[in-house]
């Protein structure tokens, strides 16, 4: 066996080759599967868990408070009791709700969000799936959550619900073209949607530095984009609180409810693995081409460190945004998207289009 | 032209007031020093209300067991929601004459709005207010308490 | 009853829409129920149904004695608890031709400023909250708390004081009373400051606010909208200015009056106040005068037969107080004018044609307190 | 059975039993449902075959984007309790005439063409190709369709915009 920090390949074919030695193809294949349909689920729940717990104690400290603090050291063990409460509510029976469509709403939620980080590399050789459309396979799998909103507003029987359902919908097509744009001015500088070739191309340098100026402006809008597509920060108009109440998801509770809230956080969690992997090089150290010793300090670093790391700070920004800002109106939201992101991107690709073919990027 | 210029400086204005506002709560996110939250069970034991903290109405006692209520009932007067009943007695004194003293002195806490009125216009001086803040219990009927200690008795001189 | 309950149903027309925000719902701070025709996202016309809260208090004041009335006061509007016991304490010295000392009225003025200064930093709270920043709620009461101390330290009580009574105050200030105003004014002045950086600067609080809700100063007037709801709108309504009691006469400040008549100009309005309640106590804190902290008043207070009425300005508007004796110790008949209910009245008006969204934020900006509609 | 046909088989099924419960729902959201799944294993089998920009794109537009829209349209216009009502027994038997008809042309046009098992791997199409073929205007270019297929929609833009804005007056 030769398992290696730094890359994952050789473990990887290790396992193939053994589980391939004592079984015909066809259940290996269905074992390796498995195996990545647990540490999946695995990965899904703690991340998940921790999330919640981060972005309390988050927004403690930004409102001078000290968050969760009972349950465990630091109260580390708080989601858990959450979740644990959450699983042992009752499931409230909604009079004259649609109960298929009611009880599968939270489903294509979870499984959207749940396929869309099967394409995200963690580390090198750390990635279940590497397609060579990888991007666009992310784009087009998390615009299908936006049909469990929908179906969770309308089929809940609730005029909140439906109203945050409503705008959830005409909020989540129009950010998507954003968020499609923002990561095709980046296709333009690598020319290739293959997540494991993004990766690779910035070993000399991330594409944030790469591209410079409209890299950054690219970062920026995927940034407010991706937000505003999570439902979150001062884009929560689909439940904004003091409003709708919880918008789309008023009348669903206990385990139900706790789906809603982890595709929530795994949504942002996807979105900033996105913006890290595309932008600052996903696992790849931070090198400056020419200082070979500050190279090999930073590959000492394993390269999932640098991935959670790069992904924990974008959280924390979004996190920032959400627990800064109030909320926006909803024409205002799409104002902002059509007036302002959107010309914004398109003259950005243009200008990104410009700066590859005169070989202005570093 | 002009409103060329105007869609970037909204932009530019609005990208600048957003970062203040992130910088405020970025701000705090890094000094946690200055986080105001009380741990209040774990700081019960150096935990000091104020003096004048309105937290019960008490009867003042000595350290004989001696109170100063007459039971006058002018604090029961006084009350606005009834949350006082002064129970007198008549009990003979040394020098032969019956007097009005305090059989129990009678306080409802759960009618009680804490507005000072008992403790104000008290003419000797006899309620004050006290300390204790926690007054959560399982059962209404325990907040009904009796002032007077048992077993107390009126200063002289007071009456 | 029966026709208000019928009113809507029957109004119902194609592509109406109604929900109830409220009795329970996070926006209307309380048990107050606004019945909202939407079309779309645009709000057609409102009813607020009131009366959830209800408790009596003009009937309960009925069997109280005048000093027994003030912790009534306490529960209207009990962001302002203290300017409403001053009111009635001001009533009961005009009945009686009492003269406080000075002092009194140094106490009472500074008091009430406090507590002008607290219920807007509520107010700015709630507002931050309800407009989807959440975080402003915690600044705003963070704040707050400090004040609260200053009186828990004076009068006993954090929020219900009842610390006027006819004739003076229950007791006298507390020694470190002005050291710990002074601490608050200095700290107050710097925080204050991240209020305006969070929100007052924010381009979508900019965007959220201004042109929402328009109220024309015609409207305000007609509608009776005082306080600093009204003076958004251009109307003079201070009765701090126009009928001065206690020190408000003698101190320097200025009447905050701003014309855009929007929520944006109402949210300036009250970040201005606290600008000028704390330049209000800064001009009485160091000059309190030495002397008693009541008048002598009898112990049964009966007020000459006759009707009485005196009006003060709280946060949120004028507060009239009328009361009708008949020579008892109990007021005949006793009426309060309270300002978040004429100011709830506007609310129908002014959030036509408007966003759910921004109906939130006018409701705000009017600074609604629930039992101070339905007392 | 090789996995791949195995997988094949399922998302047949699904297909044919979604498409099935699409028609005969009777509640319109549902059946909005269930034309998503329909298009969701569709791309499953382009993913099968491995033309996964196709699947992508099968996914974005159709189940991302199609459907959502439907659903939009229908969540405006619908209430809860609304059910389609069930069309008269001739326009059944007309509906079923057509559909068997269709089924039969299919299932000939199958039988009759002759499948050349072939034994190479599966074309990796990049996507290089694909977007050079898009605008080229060479033998094998499609950038005349492509923009009469963007004129088509320009126009039908621009026919919604007039059709919403008359509504509003």
């Amino acid at each position: 066996m030769t398992f290696n920090i730094y890359d994952f390949t050789s473990f990887n074919r290790w396992i193939d080759e053994g589980l391939n030695s004592f079984m015909s193809p066809t259940w290996a294949l269905i074992t390796e599967m498995a195996i990545i349909g647990i540490v999946f689920l695995l990965f899904y729940a703690v991340v998940g868990l921790f999330l919640v717990y981060a972005e309390r104690k988050v927004c403690a400290f930004m409102q001078n408070r000290v968050g969760p603090n009972r349950v465990g050291p630091y109260g580390i063990f708080q989601t858990i009791a959450d979740f644990i409460k959450l699983l042992m509510k009752e499931l409230v029976y909604i009079k004259d709700s649609d109960k298929l469509l009611f009880n599968l709403a939270p489903f294509i939620v979870i499984i959207a969000s749940f396929m869309a980080l099967s394409a995200v590399p963690f580390a090198k050789g750390l990635h279940a799936i590497d397609f060579d459309i990888g991007i666009l396979y992310v784009i087009a799998v998390s615009s299908l959550g936006v049909v469990g909103i929908l179906l969770a507003g309308w089929s809940s029987n609730n005029k909140y619900s439906l109203i945050g359902a409503m705008r959830s919908g005409a909020q989540i097509v129009s950010y998507e073209l954003s968020v499609g744009l923002s990561l095709l001015t980046i296709i333009v500088l690598a020319g290739t949607m293959q997540f494991s070739e993004i990766v690779e191309m910035q070993r000399n340098g991330w594409f944030i530095f790469k591209g410079h100026i409209p890299a950054i402006i690219a970062f920026i809008v995927f940034l407010v984009a991706s937000t505003a597509e999570t439902n979150r920060g001062p884009f929560d108009l689909a439940e904004a609180e003091s409003e709708l109440t919880a918008g789309f998801h008023t009348e669903y509770s206990g385990i139900k409810f706790a789906f809603f809230f982890l595709a929530e956080y795994m949504n942002m969690f996807l979105v900033a693995s996105i913006a890290a992997t595309v932008f600052w090089g996903g696992w790849m150290p931070f090198h400056v081409s020419g200082w070979a010793g500050f190279n090999t300090i930073m590959d000492y670093i394993p390269p999932f460190i640098w991935y959670i790391g790069k992904t924990a700070f974008i959280i924390w920004l979004m996190m920032l945004f959400k627990w800064t800002f109030p909320r926006l109106r909803i024409d205002q939201l799409l104002t902002l998207e059509w007036k302002y992101l959107l010309p914004i991107n398109l003259v950005n690709i243009l200008f990104m289009a410009f700066l590859v073919l005169m070989h202005w990027h570093f | 032209m002009n409103s060329f210029f105007k869609y970037f400086s909204d932009i530019f204005h609005g990208v600048k007031s957003l970062l203040i506002g992130m910088s405020v709560t970025g701000r705090y996110f890094f000094s946690p020093g200055q986080i105001v939250t009380q741990q209040y069970p774990e700081n019960r034991k150096n935990l000091q209300m104020f003096e004048r903290f309105k937290g019960e109405v008490i009867m003042l006692h000595d350290g004989n067991n001696q109170h100063r209520c007459n039971g006058c009932g002018i604090c029961e007067n006084n009350c606005p929601n009834g949350s006082i009943e002064v129970i007198p007695a008549k009990i003979t004194g040394e020098d032969g004459k019956s007097k009005r003293v305090i059989d129990k002195h009678i306080y409802h806490l759960g009618m009680c709005t804490f507005c000072g009125l008992c403790v104000k216009n008290c003419p000797s001086n006899a309620l004050g207010f006290g300390q204790e803040f926690e007054h959560a219990v399982f059962d209404r009927s325990k907040l009904t308490k009796v002032l007077n200690q048992p077993g107390s008795s009126i200063i002289k001189g007071v009456e | 009853m029966k026709e208000i309950i019928n009113l809507p149903v029957s109004n119902i027309e194609e592509e109406e829409y109604h929900i109830n925000m409220g009795p329970q719902h996070p926006s209307t701070h309380g048990v107050l129920r606004l019945l909202v025709s939407l079309q779309g996202e645009m709000v057609r016309s409102l009813k607020p149904h009131c009366g959830y809260i209800h408790r009596g208090i003009e009937k309960m004041c009925e069997k109280d004695t005048y000093p027994q009335v003030i912790h009534l006061t306490d529960r209207i509007d009990y962001l302002s608890a203290h300017i409403n016991n001053h009111a009635v304490c001001l009533l009961v010295e005009k009945a009686l031709e009492v003269d406080v000392p000075e002092r009194v009225r140094y106490i009472r003025t500074i008091m009430d400023e406090l507590a002008r200064i607290q219920s807007h930093q509520l107010w700015w709270s709630s507002f931050g909250m309800d407009l989807g920043g959440l975080t402003c709620f915690f600044y705003g009461l963070r704040d707050r708390e400090m004040i609260l101390d200053i009186w828990e330290e004076t009068t006993g009580s954090r929020f219900l004081q009842s610390y006027n009574c006819p004739g003076g105050v229950m007791q006298d200030i507390h020694p470190n009373f002005q050291k710990k105003v002074h601490a608050f004014l200095k700290t107050f002045k710097k925080k204050i400051k991240d209020y305006d950086r969070i929100l007052s600067g924010n381009v979508i609080f900019e965007n959220r606010s201004q042109g929402v809700g328009i109220l024309s100063k015609e409207d305000a007037i007609s509608y009776g909208v005082t306080g600093p709801s009204g003076r958004g709108s251009g109307w003079s309504c201070d009765v701090r200015k126009t009928e001065p009691y206690s020190m408000y006469g003698k101190v320097q400040f200025n009447e905050v009056l701003r014309y855009e008549c929007d929520t944006y100009s109402r949210y300036m309005v009250r970040m201005q106040e606290m600008h000028e309640s704390m330049n209000i106590i800064e001009q009485l804190i160091d000059n309190i005068p030495e002397g008693e902290h009541s008048a002598k008043m009898k112990a049964v207070i009966k007020l000459p037969a006759g009707e009485y009425f005196q009006r003060v300005e709280s946060a949120r508007g004028e507060l009239g107080l009328f009361v009708v004796s008949d020579g008892n110790k109990t007021p005949y008949r006793m009426k309060f004018r309270t300002p978040s209910f004429s100011n709830l009245s506007v609310l129908d008006h002014i959030s036509r044609g408007m966003k759910i969204a921004d109906l939130v934020a006018i409701g705000a900006s009017l600074d609604l307190v629930i039992p101070d509609i339905d007392r | 059975m090789t996995n791949n046909q195995f997988m094949f088989l399922l998302f047949s099924a699904v297909i044919v039993i979604f498409s099935l419960l699409t028609v005969t729902s009777r509640r319109i959201l549902r059946a909005a449902t269930f034309l998503l799944f329909v298009l969701f294993s569709t791309s499953g089998l382009y993913f099968l075959l491995r033309f996964n920009f196709l699947a992508a794109i099968q996914l974005t537009l159709y189940a991302g984007g199609i459907v959502v829209l439907i659903i939009f349209s229908i969540l405006l216009t619908s209430q809860i309790n609304d059910k389609l009502s069930i069309p008269p027994l001739t326009k059944r038997i007309y509906a079923a005439i057509a559909a068997v008809a269709g089924a039969i042309l299919c299932i000939l046009t199958i039988l009759q063409t002759e499948f050349v098992q072939k034994t190479f791997d599966p074309a990796r199409v990049h996507i290089r190709t694909i977007g050079e073929g898009m605008l080229s205007t060479g033998k094998y270019g499609y950038a005349l369709p492509f923009e009469v297929i963007s004129v088509l929609l320009l126009a039908a833009m621009i026919g919604s915009i007039i059709l919403a804005k008359k509504r509003k007056d």
